[in-house]
């Protein structure tokens, strides 16, 4: 059981938050201009790194604010939580 | 063929009579009024709508402002939960305000509010709730919304008036939740019997 | 041997003043409160208590502790438990056990006890209430900080009996945890233990107590001082009856009384061995030989031995005919490296191969292990969590160093959390009750004796619950394995109940002998919870019956249930499902609902549908981007019908869009997606639109509505509602208006789900039964009935309106769906847009939502049934499988309406094989035909929506 | 039913030295790696074959699976491969002359909701033209293919039925695992374990060997065959998968008699259970959602699982969890294999199998094996191609994404 610090609310369980992948990956800024294949790319391919990984999380059952953490995922020690529009 | 609006009115949990427990009280406060806001933190519209409660929308994660029935309890950076008793004018009176970068939703229906209170409180909580709830953690006047067992509350350590020194919440539970969380309490406080 | 005399007459911690009852393999016999099934059994002389799985060998109480390997039964009473060591079962009267062949077995009737969870935050954990524990605890306590103590037995002071006089300890200044195993380290400090509370007070026990609880532990900081477990030696017989870990024949002694034989031998490779032989002899126990194969044995014994043997070994345990050959009777003793055999008789033979930590918590937390060589065991090298071990659990072996060490760890513990330890340390105990030290610090310097060498390894057991001995291991070695995981495997080492707690290092031993490795290279096999075995009742815990899952109901559930209500669960919702008369089944109360509505008036309960606000300046804006249509030029008081999509184009939920302000919208979804759709505008407008100034409120349960169907639906409406103009003119189709409802401030939208004339009445949550019931009696004039969801379903399919998650499934974009008109061709971009270009997305040929007519109009087709194209088909039949399939039945029903079945299927390129003839292979091998045809099967000019 | 388990053989396999070149190299020991180059020598007689491990050999998902065998898919190429590797399973005791104890108990797949009975009654439709055994069970013949279930309609969520694969069952990984293994290394393959991969050299578009913790080997072609682990692999080529490694968890208790016949799957509350041949009782949970290779999850997923086994089979209630784990599974977005052709030539990737890698094992063995000797799919692993993420010609097996009005 994970112990998240939410950036607004402190500690809380894993329980409390969804999980929403890898960070930092924006919308396309026109998704028309992409090919196929670079489209596919930003819907599917997300990394899977094996330490430390930038992801997205959301304080579903405390705040709803969605914020940026970096956790390993070798040993899920999660080294620091940023919000969202802060610097990676 | 309408009907005066007292006797159609009904909580979600109408007809709760909690079984009697040690050093615990469980009941529903139903119909307090509630509005959501949804505003910048810090700027104009935040004073203003300040002024009009009386009071500051607190700022501090997890912490709640009040006076008298009054009380603002902090639920994200730029959402807050009005709570006043039943019947208050709040809605209308915020509704003023809503426009320019401020969100006011009258959600008075949306959750019921369960007390509990009684020195083992705490224990009974403990069942489902994750919060550290220690007095030196989660003193009298702190707020989180969070999970009891598998229902999302919002939980107010609060004042319960009585000798003060007994621990009492108020747990704001959505309606259609009301009848599980009402069932889960009793079933955990089989223990306290 | 009979029990007689095996109770010392004033050693232990007995209450012999009281007689408990019990039965075992059908037999009575008694013990006193104080009492382990295990102790109560040796007392009464019953030595045998269990076979052996595999081979069929006799098994009986190997140790004192949890570490049991080999003392398991089966309880039957007060209820069936399984595989239940005897040496943690407390004695009560009435216990029954019988025992086992390494199988347990369940009861056949449900468990009718409680069992519950509760969350406990503090400052330190220790684990574990021996000497270190103890003394970790007391400071910590004195220093000020929350405190938990657990331990799995039922008082504190360990394992060790040496603990007398703890009387320093403050037992009311922290949590103490008796009869609680901590079984679980997970991430972030957070421990879960298991405390049984009810199963030694036998039929005394309270029913509204749990019988056991689950121990939800967030630790500041965690002391682990959880002992060590005394290793067997592999020798030929070595789990014979009778054989056992030699400190547990103390804690016997000393905590229950009860002496483990009358003769024994002490076999050890290290000091501890002798404060066996010391107390044992004290307490009258003839000690027939001492075996050590150090040459120089080290310390002096207390008490009469009858022969020392240093520079020996223990080479075989026999039985006799006497017994059946089901318990110890001889020893042989043999010189080092071989020689003359000496057998001795005995009934006890008391082993001890060393110590191991107990480092199972401490690995489970991410902790790494390094083998000692001093220790000839794993001791602990360092975790990322906020863990200090303590005691014999890193090696230490005597009461006082493990006193001085918890002390040590709880001060650098405290200091962790900026608490300022206390300047305290227990009274120290005498010089007595000093441990061994490790063994190969004695003299004589013998390596690490793990096995004994023999011949035949065929009865040297390594894990005796599996029944592997040395020889098990030699042969997965010759057979190419190198990984004691592999060996693990090959032999199933390890893997009984025990977890190989007493076997896994005699294990990796063997291997590392036969590989020519050390312990240290080999490494160690993982560590995985519970640390002892957990009832799943415990885990389960009350999440058990309506409260496994909320069940969400709506303001008027309880209307539905009055009237009879059939119910069916729409994710946590619970939802009528239709409204049987006397004597009705689904079928009929659906057609008469269906007709009520079509020809009078009808209404349901639509108040779970989801409904979310949204409310700022870019309200319109964000909307916009959200649906695959333009929400922006919705006009104030209008409504209007929206689809929301993934970004890979798939439909993801509908509803419609109220604009109430030029600034405010309100939103309603599906009644399952309610959470996934505000949680998905959120994530858009926190992480990609944060410049949107828009906020988005859950009202879901703010409001009951009541949807109100029919021809005659606005005569009923107009009765309840008087000063609302309500025909069509005026209050036309896809609006809305705020009036007052039956005397309720109510919001009525003039929408339709059914192609009729119809209007959704909200109100605020509290008032929606008394709304309800106004409707039902302002209805009652024209008949109006009450509907659920199915005829709801029937309604809306005669009409070819999709329901997201019945006729799609991630897989169907609103092209698929027939609905190309609700998406945007203007907008440059909205979610899903650039998916439709896509070369699969963008095929002519994708399946289409169609509808499909039975050649014979009283067939209902099964929903989920497949249809075929004739083209396939082979004389008529189908060809063998793989069969090419065009598609699948989505919804299916009996219509009244067009007074014959119906079904929506979604089949490919179905727009373009309209009036086709398709087949649909049944359950019963028939091959039906059906006629493709549009979604819209009734009223397709939608004439009937104004009434 | 509860039985002792047959001997493994006295002897499985060589642990040779790593040659400087190879034919092929499998890059992932585990059951695919094993079967594939058992497939690789027997069906192609491809023999230069190496396969490194970079621990021990199937010690992976291979080792942490709950052992359940079925074919019974939604889309006809998911029923397609997996009731190819059924047939596989059916046979594959004597094929590679090894007691893989591969019990045909037949799996129920439990509905608990109008929701699940209509996407089960789909299924069984669907895997009956696809060639797959299937049927539709209701409340009364669940209870008698398997007696302990609670079919009480006063549950949370009742079983309304069940899909029912009467050829689906269970073996006993290890020895399935050890099976190819030993067959492969008779064949001549060598099975190097401790061998991590460090590097992939590629010349001129094309793969030429591998660099590894036991040196540089020379490979004409490379197989990834490394489940979770597979994304570190091709990232090392300059390739993204679009694969996500979560743990997933499993428990087993302590040896029970006989009581559970087949096998009971409840997709909706994230039960899967079967009794083990010795008479333990398997169980898996449901995926935890963060990415991690840590082979550890949460214990609030197995509570969860517990409560809604204990629902189902309340007999269950004083049985006890003896060890949980967990393995990390690699999850595609569509929830459906990769297996097929790189951009790099020579270079071939097998991933992506979520839940079902084990089942499959046989199966995508054949077709792997077929599709790097023929430098081309096989046609039953050819709809698992990569691209598929760019053209959206998903194989998705989420089933429905959304709960009805």
């Amino acid at each position: 059981m994970l112990l998240i610090r939410c950036p607004w609310c402190g500690p809380r369980d894993e329980t409390e938050f969804h999980y929403g992948g890898a960070a930092h990956v924006a919308y396309p800024s026109d998704p028309a201009a992409l090919s196929d294949e670079e489209w596919g790319r930003y819907l599917f391919v997300r990394e899977n790194l094996k330490g430390p990984f930038a992801e997205r999380w959301c304080h579903t059952a405390g705040c709803r604010r969605w914020f940026n953490a970096v956790r390993d995922t070798l040993t899920n020690e999660i080294l620091r939580v940023y919000r969202i529009g802060e610097p990676a | 063929m309408a009907e005066p609006l007292e006797t159609t009115i009904r909580s979600p949990l109408a007809g709760w009579t909690p079984h009697p427990l040690t050093g615990i009280r469980l009941a529903e406060l139903p119909f307090r009024t509630q509005v959501n806001l949804r505003l910048p933190a810090k700027g104009p519209a935040a004073d203003a709508v300040g002024l009009e409660l009386g009071v500051p929308l607190p700022v501090e994660p997890g912490t709640t402002a009040g006076s008298g029935e009054l009380s603002v309890l902090w639920l994200g950076p730029d959402e807050w939960l009005v709570v006043g008793s039943p019947g208050a004018d709040l809605a209308a009176r915020l509704a003023a305000r809503r426009g320019a970068g401020v969100s006011v939703v009258d959600t008075s229906a949306l959750r019921t509010t369960v007390l509990v209170a009684g020195p083992r409180a705490r224990d009974l909580l403990a069942h489902g709730c994750a919060l550290d709830l220690h007095p030196t953690r989660f003193p009298t006047g702190r707020c989180a919304q969070t999970l009891l067992a598998h229902a999302q509350i919002v939980l107010v350590a609060v004042d319960d008036g009585t000798s003060g020194a007994e621990p009492a919440y108020h747990l704001l539970v959505r309606s259609s939740f009301a009848n599980y969380l009402a069932d889960w309490l009793e079933d955990a406080a089989v223990e306290y019997r | 041997m009979s029990g007689d005399g095996l109770r010392h007459a004033t050693e232990g911690r007995i209450d012999r003043g009281t007689v408990l009852r019990f039965r075992f393999d059908g037999t009575a016999y008694s013990g006193h409160p104080g009492d382990t099934l295990a102790s109560a059994l040796l007392a009464n002389g019953v030595r045998r208590i269990g076979t052996s799985v595999r081979l069929g060998r006799p098994r009986g109480v190997m140790s004192a502790g949890s570490e049991e390997p080999t003392g398991v039964v089966q309880l039957e009473a007060p209820f069936p438990d399984p595989m239940r060591p005897a040496t943690m079962v407390e004695l009560h009267d009435g216990l029954v056990a019988s025992s086992l062949s390494g199988r347990g077995r369940l009861a056949d009737r449900p468990d009718p006890a409680r069992y519950d969870a509760v969350h406990a935050h503090c400052d330190m954990l220790v684990v574990g209430a021996g000497p270190a524990g103890l003394a970790a605890a007391s400071l910590a306590v004195r220093s000020g900080a929350r405190v938990i103590l657990a331990d799995e037995r039922p008082e504190v002071g360990g394992a060790s009996p040496d603990t007398e006089g703890d009387d320093w300890f403050d037992r009311a200044g922290a949590r103490v945890l008796t009869r609680t195993t901590v079984f679980g380290y997970y991430d972030d400090n957070y421990l879960v233990a298991v405390e049984r509370r009810t199963d030694h007070l036998g039929a005394a026990a309270p029913g509204n107590l749990a019988r056991e609880r689950i121990w939800r532990i967030r630790a500041g900081q965690v002391v682990l001082a959880t002992g060590a477990h005394e290793r067997p030696i592999a020798f030929a017989g070595n789990d014979l009856p009778g054989v056992m870990l030699a400190d547990s024949a103390r804690t016997y002694l000393h905590r229950y009384g009860v002496l483990v034989g009358r003769r024994a031998v002490v076999f050890t490779i290290n000091d501890s061995g002798y404060r066996v032989v010391a107390d044992l002899a004290a307490a009258g126990v003839e000690i027939a030989a001492l075996v050590d194969p150090r040459e120089a044995t080290g310390g002096t014994v207390g008490g009469q031995v009858g022969g020392r043997y240093g520079g020996h070994v223990v080479v075989a345990a026999h039985g006799d005919d006497a017994h059946g050959h089901d318990v110890l009777s001889t020893v042989d003793i043999e010189p080092v490296g071989g020689g003359p055999t000496v057998r001795v008789d005995a009934d006890a033979l008391l082993v001890s191969g060393g110590w191991s930590p107990v480092l199972h918590l401490y690995s489970q937390s991410g902790g790494r292990l390094r083998y000692d060589e001093v220790v000839g065991a794993f001791l602990p090298d360092g975790c990322r969590q906020a863990v200090t071990v303590a005691g014999a659990a890193r090696g230490l072996t005597s009461t006082t160093a493990c006193l001085v060490d918890g002390v040590d760890a709880a001060r650098q513990a405290l200091t962790a959390l900026g608490i300022t330890p206390v300047d305290w340390s227990p009274p120290s105990v005498g010089a007595g009750a000093e441990g061994p030290p490790p063994a190969t610090a004695a003299p004589g310097g013998v390596p690490d004796l793990r096995f004994v060498p023999a011949e035949d390894y065929s009865t040297h057991f390594v894990d005796f619950q599996r029944d592997v001995t040395v020889a098990d291991v030699l042969r997965a070695t010759g057979a190419g394995l190198r990984s004691v995981e592999h060996v693990k495997r090959y032999t199933t080492a390890g893997t009984a109940h025990d977890q190989g707690k007493t076997s896994g290092l005699l294990t990796s031993a063997v291997v590392g002998q036969a590989l020519d490795a050390g312990i240290a290279e080999l490494g160690h096999t993982t560590f995985r919870p519970p640390y002892t075995p957990v009832s799943f009742a415990a885990l389960a815990g009350r999440d058990r019956g309506q409260l496994y899952d909320p069940v969400r109901v709506t303001a008027i559930h309880d209307w539905h249930v009055r009237h009879g209500a059939r119910f069916e669960d729409v994710g946590q919702w619970r939802r009528s499902w239709y409204y049987p008369a006397e004597g009705e089944g689904l079928a009929e109360a659906v057609r008469r609902e269906c007709v009520a509505a079509r020809t009078g008036v009808a209404f349901m309960d639509a108040s779970t549908l989801g409904k979310i606000e949204v409310q700022g300046p870019d309200a319109g804006r964000f909307l916009d981007r959200l649906y695959t249509n333009v929400m922006s030029t919705l006009a104030v008081g209008a409504i209007r019908y929206g689809v929301m999509c993934g970004l890979d184009g798939m439909v993801f939920d509908d509803g419609t869009v109220a604009r109430l302000a030029p600034d405010r919208f309100l939103l309603t979804t599906t009644t399952g997606n309610a959470g996934p759709v505000l949680d998905w505008m959120e994530e858009w407008l926190q992480t990609e639109w944060p410049d949107l100034a828009a906020w988005c409120t859950s009202v879901t349960d703010q409001w009951a509505t009541v949807a109100v169907v029919g021809p005659r639906s606005r005569d009923v409406l107009a009765r309840l509602a008087p000063g609302l103009a309500v025909d069509a003119a005026t209050f036309p189709f896809m609006t809305w208006r705020d009036t007052v409802v039956a005397g309720l401030p109510a919001r009525v939208c003039r929408i339709s789900f059914s192609g009729e004339l119809a209007y959704e009445v909200n109100v605020a949550w509290w008032h929606g039964l008394a709304l309800w019931e106004a409707v039902y009696e302002a209805g009652a004039p024209y008949g109006i009935t009450p509907y659920g969801t199915e005829t709801m379903h029937v309604l809306r399919a005669e009409k070819g309106y999709p329901i997201v998650g019945q006729d799609t499934d991630g897989t169907v974009t609103p092209q698929d769906l027939g609905m190309a008109w609700v998406v945007s061709k203007k907008k440059a971009d909205f979610i899903g847009k650039r998916s439709f270009a896509r070369s699969d997305t963008a095929r002519p040929d994708r399946k289409h939502l169609v509808g499909l007519l039975p050649e014979d109009p009283t067939l209902l087709l099964p929903e989920g049934v497949h249809v075929v194209d004739p083209a396939c088909l082979a004389g008529g039949r189908l060809p063998e499988p793989p069969v090419p399939m065009l598609g699948h039945v989505t919804s299916s029903y009996r219509s009244a309406a067009l007074d014959r079945t119906f079904a929506l299927a979604l089949v490919a390129g179905g727009r373009d094989r309209i009036g086709d003839r398709l087949y649909a292979p049944l359950d019963d091998g028939r091959l039906v035909p059906v006629t493709v045809a549009g979604p819209v099967l009734y009223d397709p000019e939608g004439a009937r929506r104004d009434g | 039913m509860t039985e002792d388990l047959p001997e493994h053989p006295d002897f499985l396999w060589r642990n040779p030295e790593p040659k400087r070149h190879y034919d092929v190299v499998i890059v992932g020991g585990g059951g695919h790696g094993l079967a594939t180059a058992y497939y690789l020598a027997r069906n192609h007689g491809i023999t230069n074959v190496a396969v490194l491990e970079r621990g021990w050999l199937a010690g992976g998902n291979m080792a942490r699976n709950t052992t359940i065998i079925r074919s019974n898919y939604l889309w006809e190429a998911s029923a397609g491969i997996y009731e190819h590797a059924l047939k596989l399973w059916e046979g594959l005791a004597e094929d590679l002359d090894y007691p893989i104890l591969f019990s045909q108990r037949g799996v129920l797949n439990l509905a608990h909701s109008q929701q699940d009975v209509r996407e089960g009654a789909r299924r069984v439709h669907a895997n009956r033209l696809s060639g797959v055994d299937a049927h539709w069970l209701d409340p009364g013949q669940v209870k008698e293919v398997c007696p302990i279930v609670n079919i009480s309609p006063d549950v949370r969520y009742p079983v309304l039925g069940a899909t029912y694969q009467p050829r689906a069952g269970i073996a006993k990984h290890d020895y399935v695992a050890w099976g190819f293994a030993r067959a492969a290394d008779a064949l001549g393959v060598d099975l190097i374990q401790h061998c991590e991969v460090t590097g992939i050299d590629v010349h001129d578009g094309r793969v030429t060997g591998l660099r590894t913790t036991r040196g540089p080997i020379g490979a004409g072609k490379v197989a990834l065959s490394a489940a979770g682990h597979s994304s570190v692999l091709a990232r090392m080529v300059g390739l993204d998968l679009p694969v996500q490694s979560h743990p997933l968890q499993a428990l087993v208790s302590e040896l029970l008699e006989p009581v559970h016949p087949t096998v009971v799957m409840s997709n909706a509350v994230h039960v899967y259970v079967s009794q083990a041949h010795k008479g333990e009782l398997v169980m898996g949970a449901g995926i935890d959602a963060y990415n991690s290779y840590s082979q550890r999850g949460a214990l609030r997923v197995i509570e969860r699982q517990m409560s809604a086994a204990l629902e189902l089979f309340p007999v269950f209630a004083r049985a006890h969890v003896l060890r949980t784990w967990g393995g990390i599974v690699d999850v595609t977005p569509d929830a459906s294999a990769i297996v097929g052709l790189t951009p790099i030539d020579g270079l071939y990737v097998n991933c992506g199998w979520g839940t079902g890698g084990f089942k499959a094992t046989p199966g995508v063995g054949w077709c792997y094996a077929h599709t790097v000797a023929h430098d081309e799919p096989h046609p039953l692993n050819a709809p698992f191609r990569l691209d598929r993420f760019s053209t959206g010609a998903l194989i998705d097996e989420h089933g429905a994404a959304a709960v009805a009005h």
